[in-house]
């Protein structure tokens, strides 16, 4: 179980640090002064969400080690995280519509976490819930305003909608870690969150006038190592100094 | 002319001028200029500090140089609200600065080459500015006066951050304490040219200092950076690039050396090492943004005839 | 003598290496079939010829050093490329004028580096010649198609001139180590290359129909470990391997 | 027809066709279906391959690989050149590749997520591909024939090198075997499908062999590459991550499991894990060359002219 719970802690806490991580590259570079400070606040959020997770994790690994060690000493195939957030920033409408399917996923999950069996887990939860809250409306108004603004807004929003789409179903789909979990009361089974993301996802696109696409086959792996080819490039950046200086402390 | 001296003598009485306030034309312009040219070095100083948010050390150093960075472009919005009481445009004003017609400060023309770097930015580029800015908390203009007590808060917070980098660094590693070495050496002159050229060389200055808009002369801001500096300098075991450093028991001050000013023409020119890159990116960000602004605007248009078109 | 050397190797070396990964990560995004081949050969002869100068390097500074250690665990402030190489790639016409600018500089000095009083560097210079001989025909018939071919391209040529003028100052001025060697005959005088190199450029730039900038101050620090911030990220995907399985052989 | 019964009386006689000679048309357009998507698959295959070029983890393996990249290149072209000798241009092949309308082999729309990955596909997919290739290298069409000779030796130079990739992982660190390990776990199935459907689900098989531009049936050519395989990854230590695996003494053959053909059929109708992603590339790499490409046809055109106005 504490294999399980350590792999769990990782997903949550890989999702938050990779999104903010590739949140953290467009500050200074958005589209507007007040847009580059909202979305610096997300990052901070996602970011400082992803330290309670990965300290939590490190106790149970025990050792040395600590939230560094996991965040800058594990190798791709050893992150957790779901192919969605290290998809590339793209332009704003692939950053807005990323976060937004991310978002409204990372709501309901929390909000099931807070009746986690697990009070430290319970406690995180409820702690950043009060955060992603303000993210789903956020990107949720972004959505609208670009779905529903220019004809090239919209053309653009619908393109990475269609684009980032094949990533959401991972987020409903358990992995074997988190699947012991839902039943010790721990996790939260994911998959009884599709309905609620959907009807949400779907009344937010009727009045961006956006098209949620059809079936079609999704992409999974990420919650057991196998990533996109973009997540390699991301820790090739983010550990460099890390893996540069063994031993060092900054 | 007799409005001149009566907004002169308000001055010297040390009443704050507001916005609605009568003042001369000289007065407002030398004000936007300084405060837009301010607000513009927040923004392009967000990018050099940029360059490391992908790479920082840990998690905790992500979070402090991602608030700070975002805290750069805060005090740039105050900044732009400050010139725009003026009756200036913020949308002007950015198209002068990315048209090359605004200027900003040139020591984020300088690259951040090492983690090191961003200690350095902190400890000294913060630094040197808040010895410029303090005197600004008292300036004659109301809404700069008052936005710059707020920026002055956060950059010395920000200061402090920076020194605890280097802090890090000089008692850790070899390697680290080289590192920070190194990037002192590279940023210690450019720093000291922050207060600007000298006295004998500066224009505007008397002007200003009449209108209480300036309070201190380049040099007096000079020499007061560097007396406060130095002996941080030793505390952190670092040595400053300058052989004619020294400390004067007369004076009471620092003697040191003469800067490279040809150096600082050319950076001001547009020759210095990234001037093209910061440029670049903000015009980046203003082009590639367009759309997303262009969407926003369209939307907020749109929103309330939906509202009415849904109440009929 | 023998750190100005190794300073030296590493001079030739870095930017032969630097300027070859430039390249080798255009393979198969080029403009053309035969283009891609073409700049495949151009990045294979450089990242070869810098397996020479590193493993003479190496076998100078002694230890357990050999062409690898000095290529992947080295970090941005002790490389010793020109910054010229480290700029990206850019558009086709950025590529082709970095390609340019050194290719002919590159050919006089391993000309004038035959005659070098160590027979080592002489051979190794010998042997890159020919290699050498070739990228100045091909990137200099480049320059003149580009320059003089559609108004669109003369455009993005001229830029990328104005663009990367500033770091050619750097490839004619000698590195503390690099004035030490020309005493002893071992290294050569860039400072005597510079006329020839620009009377190259002349007649190349009048044939396409191109401007050479004027005097403007220049941009240096590469021979010294003062790089552009490019280079770090250039590394950091460099290196990531190497530094992540310390000890680990490939 | 009689035309069609000499023609296949030429191609039973073991006659080479050559690009003059008569031909039916659905032959030729048979082999300009093969042949360009085969060249299609060269191309393509640069990206999986090329993803680790700037990762490569000595100078030696990132020239082997930057070699192996170009011949990739070597062999589209040389593909590309083939299909030409049968009336198709290179244009129109490459436009149909970018619209979707032609394929390329499935297997590059699987991403290469670590250094053993480069090995495995050298090893595994360049394996099978000559498998498949080797027989056309007797196929009836000559300048196919003949480009298939020349891939072949390249490609089996690739194998070993891929092989040898994996060799070292395999005599190195725990964590290298595990991730070359990984690599054959993720790559195996796939590797095992690039045979085609299986035999039952196969269209246009009987026509083509009676052509002699298919000498096997894919399962014909999928035991064959198992066959190879096995020996290959006992060897090197690893599992091959099928529990039906095991040999058959009574047909000297090993038997296997199925693969996943819904996941087949899934990445070739587009929405394999970087279908997208791949034709991105190539569509970004085609525009983005465009102006390259005029200006070089452009100049083309001056040379002359400006040639003859010397001369005059």
């Amino acid at each position: 179980m504490e294999e399980a719970r350590y792999e769990y802690l990782l997903q949550l806490g890989d999702s938050d640090l990779i999104l903010g991580q590739r949140l953290a590259a467009l500050c200074g570079h958005g589209p507007a002064l007040e847009e580059d400070i909202a979305m610096s606040n997300v990052a901070l959020d996602l970011i400082g969400q992803a330290r309670f997770w990965l300290s939590y994790a490190a106790e149970i690994k025990g050792g040395d080690a600590d939230e560094d060690t996991l965040a800058f000493l594990r190798d791709a195939p050893a992150y957790r995280n779901v192919l969605l957030v290290e998809q590339p920033n793209g332009d704003y409408g692939h950053t807005i519509v990323r976060q937004c399917f991310y978002d409204v996923w990372h709501f309901f999950v929390l909000q099931a976490l807070m009746q986690s069996t697990d009070t430290r887990i319970a406690d995180i939860a409820a702690k950043s819930i009060k955060e992603v809250q303000y993210h789903v409306e956020r990107s949720g108004d972004w959505v609208v305003r670009l779905g529903d603004g220019t004809e090239e807004s919209h053309r653009r929003t619908q393109a990475a909608v269609d684009k980032l789409w094949r990533y959401t179903g991972e987020l409903f789909r358990s992995s074997e870690a988190e699947q012991a979990l839902v039943e010790a009361g721990i996790a939260v089974d994911v998959a009884t969150l599709y309905e609620p993301w959907r009807a949400h996802m779907q009344a937010l696109f009727e009045e961006a006038t956006l098209e949620l696409p059809g079936d079609q086959p999704m992409q999974c792996g990420g919650k057991h190592g196998e990533h996109t080819e973009h997540l390699g490039y991301v820790l090739a950046e983010m550990q460099h100094l890390q893996r540069s200086y063994p031993g060092a402390r900054w | 002319a007799p409005d001149e001296a009566a907004f002169q003598a308000r001055i010297d009485e040390g009443i704050k001028i507001e916005p609605k306030d009568e003042m001369p034309d000289a007065y407002r312009k030398t004000l936007v200029r300084q405060i837009s040219q301010h607000a513009h070095s927040e923004i392009v100083g967000q990018l050099p500090e940029g360059n490391w948010l992908t790479r920082a050390p840990t998690l905790e150093r992500k979070l402090i140089l991602l608030a700070k960075v975002q805290d750069e472009a805060g005090h740039g919005l105050y900044l732009y609200s400050a010139a725009e009481t003026l009756g200036a445009s913020r949308d002007d004003m950015q198209a002068d600065l990315l048209s090359g017609k605004a200027k900003y400060s040139s020591i984020f023309n300088y690259p951040t080459l090492t983690w090191a770097d961003i200690g350095a930015i902190g400890w000294l580029v913060d630094g040197a500015a808040i010895i410029n800015q303090i005197p600004i908390c008292r300036c004659s203009y109301g809404p700069y006066a008052r936005a710059m007590v707020r920026v002055c808060k956060e950059e010395s917070f920000h200061q402090r951050q920076g020194f605890d980098i280097l802090h890090k660094l000089c008692t850790g590693t070899q390697e680290q304490k080289d590192m920070a070495q190194d990037a002192l050496n590279r940023w210690w002159w450019p720093s000291v040219m922050m207060h600007g050229p000298r006295d004998a060389d500066s224009v505007n200055t008397a002007q200003s200092m009449q209108w209480k808009i300036k309070l201190f002369t380049n040099d007096e801001l000079r020499q007061k950076y560097i007396d406060q500096t130095v002996p941080q300098a030793d505390f952190l075991g670092l040595t400053i690039p300058d052989p004619d450093l020294k400390w004067n028991e007369e004076t009471g001050h620092y003697d040191f050396g003469e800067p490279d000013w040809d150096e600082f023409w050319n950076v001001l020119k547009g020759y210095g090492p990234c001037n093209q890159e910061r440029l670049q990116a903000r015009i980046d960000a203003h082009e590639g943004g367009a759309w997303v602004r262009e969407a926003a605007a369209a939307h907020a248009e749109k929103r309330p005839r939906r509202r009415e078109a849904a109440a009929a």
